[in-house]
């Protein structure tokens, strides 16, 4: 009968070694930097193939959309629209990002089932459909890190703490801090809550509701 | 008072009684369900309108969506298990915990491979934290749009999480001193991943596998998340199957094309990591009508701060023309939701219902012109805002904006 | 430590790797249930043996039974609700709110009947409380018997209520100066009554609504019940319809033929309201044993008093001959569970596991030997003496007595 | 737009004025001093027959019990008793809880179904039974008063605070506190732990528990 402290500084002895060939199964992610990038190429034409085949069906042929599935191309010089449309040419900053998502999240159902070359092409193509590359682009790991989305330079660090906490402190007004005050917008005019009968929204969907993007909900 | 009293009891008793009273009920006679039918309980039959509820308008498909917890029909600092709301990019992944790992690598001393039986056996610790999206109130930049908190403050929870120091499982994979970020990635089939900066990983994180005191619920990451405390949800990594080190962030598609805050110039602030401070009245609100007329009113609400404790709620009813200051009830932990209270005696007359939560750095929850001032209405995520209800002679309240 | 870390790895790999990481899972590639699927959520189906589970020959029928709080499988100090053990006396009463009444006569100014409506405009508080049962471990006091922590100390549950202070509700109707007592009474088919001194029911007790932030469940009395903080269970008046206020206790027969302590003189105690401070590891345990071997392990517990907090808790693993101080882990709150854990490096050999819980008022836990001393073996309730696991080579626990 | 703190001292004005008609259908409960006692009466024979009819076949026609339903007559001197037998003769301290208590809750199935006659009757059976008066007797609410249950001495005010608490305080031994300990009793021997089967205990029902009361889980 015995027990001594757990060590605390050595570690716990816990786990085991990860080997190579199963860290190779897991580790697919791609930076910026071209960290991760797997070897490989194709080019826009073979892209266009597997994207019509595997994605159109959602993201339209040409990364226009279906229904309210996401937009891909398009949308340059909207962000500071009233409704900006952001997508791969307009606002991503980075094209490792387009890789990486669509090689372990994508096609939608089916996730992890590409193979390098063709995430590669179909990469080309959303390229190519954002008006970025010519229709003979062959994308490759060689020479990924060349090609610099155009929304890269204006995505800066969070700055709150600059820009909004000395504003949002300090003291607050607690009696007659307004001499009268208006409602200027209401909810009901708009209706596109859902009804407490749960399956409310078709009716709401027709009403066109004010923010309808997708992205509303990440 | 004498008259004061009928006037505000939902039913007044004719000279024979109250029938609930006079009759003998089924329940007051007869033998119920017995210890051996309910292993595992549920909601009564009358509560059943309290759920989970999604906006099918919102997204494509419910399988990569959002539903909301009804925080207008709960009470106290705890959201239950059942009620937490959803947020998943693949559906719900059903893991098997016998054949789920945990996979630490990159710029580590020893990458390794935990089974959630080693997890198991590391020290652990027990916080209560919310997890709100950080599109939480999203829908509403653009205007007053959805008609109930639920709706408008739903994407929220707030748990008390058993976990293990995320501190322990790296220092026993040994950082290198080149690692400063970590990219915890999910197991489900949107193999979701974000970037941490390794001060907040070696900080505060947990590696959690209980809720509430039972095991996470597959829409919360069944068997094992992870708690990325006070910031956006979308960070608390569900299903975590592998944490890899490295030197520089990843830049990947929830931290990018997501989860960015585009602001009017057409500049877009990213890694807005910290939830700040907010709040909102869950009752009454469009969703909790008052119902019984003058008289006595609970307004009630929930607050919170990514940022520490809130130690302070103001409350108006006429739409901040006059404050007071609520009433904080329940334990004020860091991180987690509070519960506010402000008793008062309703004239019946309409009311422009607002709270502003001050947490304990002294931030003071703005009002919507003031975020918008310094955001524009594109921003998306982070609307922090003070929230206006609108309630009038009837009771009925409503999603307003004020001047 | 190399060598160490290939024996205590639960699936050591072979050079292939490990299926369950070279191998893609189902939840890796395809689509979950989305967000419009689960409006009230369950535990994963990997969990279902996580249950409230009765002992069949405890009693004569199930309908006026127990079932026991599966503590073994549960961390942290929230018990969720569909696992709080159930105590009823006529199985569970199925109460329609809107048909639910409470009223309050006797010793009064004025008798008062208030609906659900009417109670949900009084000021409500949030508090953090254990229900214990004054029967839990009872039938322990003659000899180790049940094999579970689940079993032995199950008879509990803690949680967040939010409710009226009963006193506001007193005040309402006026006690008079002679009303000394209160007798709370069910709606249920035993309508269930105890006395309880004015002094309790001015000061901590709740007329509560909700349990952990959503209605009560039908269990545990829902609508509404009475919450007497630090009291034996039996007195927390579940679908509670009457509230009496008399100038002298009822003596009714759960306090009477019921929860009186039997002496081994023949001699009884009535009125032990109060529930001494205990405590049990939950982990190891007879239903929770060692599965993984050698190593490190997490010794864990939970531990209580009516009378206060827990501020310590002490671990034996060699049957009390030496003793450590465990780690408290989460909130300390008055009345409240608490979660103690001690980490612990096994050598494999066989342990006999204890755990004494001192509270606030200086109290300790005493032992079972203590116990009988000044009780006898008939005392049936109020059981709050040490238990001891005994853990053998192959970590299995076994619920022993010890000289 | 207006509104006033809630008024703390004064009450809320919440609720309303119970009817005596709505106190008198709730107001059963009776009390050892005879308060809320109701008129009435019932002699041992009548008892009997109600007893035989409506209550024998959980508690047997003496009060001896079927089976495991709860034991009504006997069980004199047992108090001190390796298994002591708790009933209203030998365990009980006060006539009036047992008319309360059948008034409000037995028969099991059926509460408050008896007339406030045949309540009065039961209880005059059941003091019959546990030998407490003659099988003449007639008990009434004119009457109750004057029988007294032997028992009631023996109960006495929770005195833990003086007789427990001063032994269970204090310092407590860290190191070297026994010499060495013996395992004394095992519950595995017992074996009467339902299985994870969740349906077990028939086979422990066999093995003689060692505390079978339907008390032991109040
Ligand atoms: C069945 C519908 C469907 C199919 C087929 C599909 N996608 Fe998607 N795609 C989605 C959905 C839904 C999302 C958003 C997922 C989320 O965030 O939850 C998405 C997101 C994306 C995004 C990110 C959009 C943004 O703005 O962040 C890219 C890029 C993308 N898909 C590319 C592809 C490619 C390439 C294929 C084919 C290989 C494909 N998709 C097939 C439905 C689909
Ligand atoms: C169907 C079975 C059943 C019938 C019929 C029944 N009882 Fe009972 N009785 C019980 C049960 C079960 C209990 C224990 C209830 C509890 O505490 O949960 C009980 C408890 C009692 C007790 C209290 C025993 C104690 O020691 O505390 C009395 C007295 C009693 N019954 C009297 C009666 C009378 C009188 C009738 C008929 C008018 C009656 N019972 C009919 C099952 C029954
Ligand atoms: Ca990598
Ligand atoms: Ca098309
Ligand atoms: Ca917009
Ligand atoms: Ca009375
Ligand atoms: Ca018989
Ligand atoms: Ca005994
Ligand atoms: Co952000
Ligand atoms: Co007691």
């Amino acid at each position: 009968v015995s027990g001594a402290p757990a060590p605390q500084t050595a570690g716990f002895g816990l786990g085991r070694d990860a080997l190579p060939v199963e860290i190779a199964a897991w580790d697919i992610d791609v930076r910026p930097d071209g960290a991760g990038l797997p070897a490989g190429s194709g080019d826009v034409w073979t892209g266009e193939e597997v994207f019509v085949e595997k994605c159109a069906m959602c993201h339209g042929d040409f990364g226009e959309a279906v229904g309210r599935w996401p937009v891909l191309a398009g949308g340059h010089n909207t962000l500071s629209d009233e409704d900006p449309v952001k997508t791969i040419g307009s606002y991503w900053p980075y094209l490792s990002t387009v890789y990486d998502y669509i090689n372990r999240a994508m096609p939608f159902g089916m996730a992890q089932s590409l193979t390098n070359d063709e995430v590669y092409a179909i990469t080309a193509y959303l390229l190519y459909v954002n008006d970025l590359v010519d229709d003979d682009f062959e994308l490759s790991n060689d020479n990924f890190l060349e090609v610099r989305l155009p929304n890269e330079p204006n995505f800066y660090m969070d700055d709150r703490a600059t820009t909004e906490y000395p504003i949002f402190a300090g003291d607050v007004c607690m009696t007659d801090c307004k001499d009268s005050v208006t409602i200027t917008m209401r909810a009901t005019v708009l209706d596109v809550t859902p009804d407490d009968g749960s399956e409310g929204g078709e009716e709401a969907a027709e009403e066109e509701p004010a923010e309808t993007e997708e992205a509303s909900v990440e | 008072a004498a008259s004061g009293v009928a006037m505000v009891s939902a039913k007044a008793a004719n000279a024979e009684g109250d029938p609930a009273i006079i009759n003998k009920q089924e329940w007051n006679q007869y033998l119920g369900e017995g210890v051996d039918a309910r292993p595992y309980g549920m909601p009564s039959q009358f509560e059943s309108h309290v759920r989970r509820q999604d906006v099918p308008w919102l997204t494509a498909d419910p399988v990569s969506s959002v539903n909301f917890t009804p925080l207008h029909e709960l009470d106290g600092i705890i959201t239950p298990n059942g009620l937490c709301f959803e947020r998943h990019h693949a559906g719900i992944a059903e893991v098997d915990p016998a054949e789920h790992r945990l996979m630490i690598n990159g710029l580590v001393d020893r990458p390794l491979v935990f089974t959630m039986e080693d997890l198991m056996r590391f020290p652990r610790e027990n916080h209560v934290y919310f997890l709100e999206c950080a599109a939480n109130t999203g829908m509403e930049w653009a205007g007053a749009q959805l008609n109930g908190c639920q709706f408008t403050h739903g994407m929220i929870h707030n748990v008390m999480y058993t976990g293990v120091p995320l501190r322990l499982l790296l220092q026993e994979a040994g950082v290198k001193t080149t690692g400063k970020w970590i990219m915890p990635e999910g197991a489900d089939a949107s193999g979701m991943t974000r970037s941490i900066p390794i001060e907040k990983a070696l900080d505060d994180c947990l590696v959690a596998f209980k809720m509430n005191g039972e095991a996470l619920r597959p829409e919360q990451g069944y068997p094992v998340r992870l708690v990325v405390p006070g910031w956006e949800g979308n960070m608390w990594i569900k299903w975590l199957r592998r944490i890899e080190v490295g030197d520089q962030p990843w830049h990947h598609r929830e931290e990018t094309s997501k989860y960015t805050d585009l602001l009017a110039d057409g500049q877009a602030r990213r890694f807005t990591w910290e939830m700040d401070a907010k709040s909102v009245i869950t009752s009454p609100s469009p969703q909790a009508p008052i119902t019984q007329g003058p008289g006595p009113l609970v307004i009630t609400g929930v607050a919170w701060s990514g940022r520490g404790t809130i130690p302070r709620v103001d409350v108006t009813i006429d739409g901040g023309i006059t404050w007071q200051q609520a009433r904080m009830s329940g334990p004020s932990l860091n991180k987690s939701m509070h519960r506010f209270y402000l008793d008062v005696e309703w004239d019946g007359k309409p009311m422009l219902l607002q709270s502003r939560a001050h947490d304990s750095t002294g931030y003071v929850q703005p009002t919507k012109e003031q975020l918008r001032h310094v955001r524009g209405e594109n921003s998306i995520y982070h609307n922090n805002s003070i929230q206006t209800w609108a309630v009038n002679e009837k009771g009925e309240a409503e999603n307003v904006e004020i001047s």
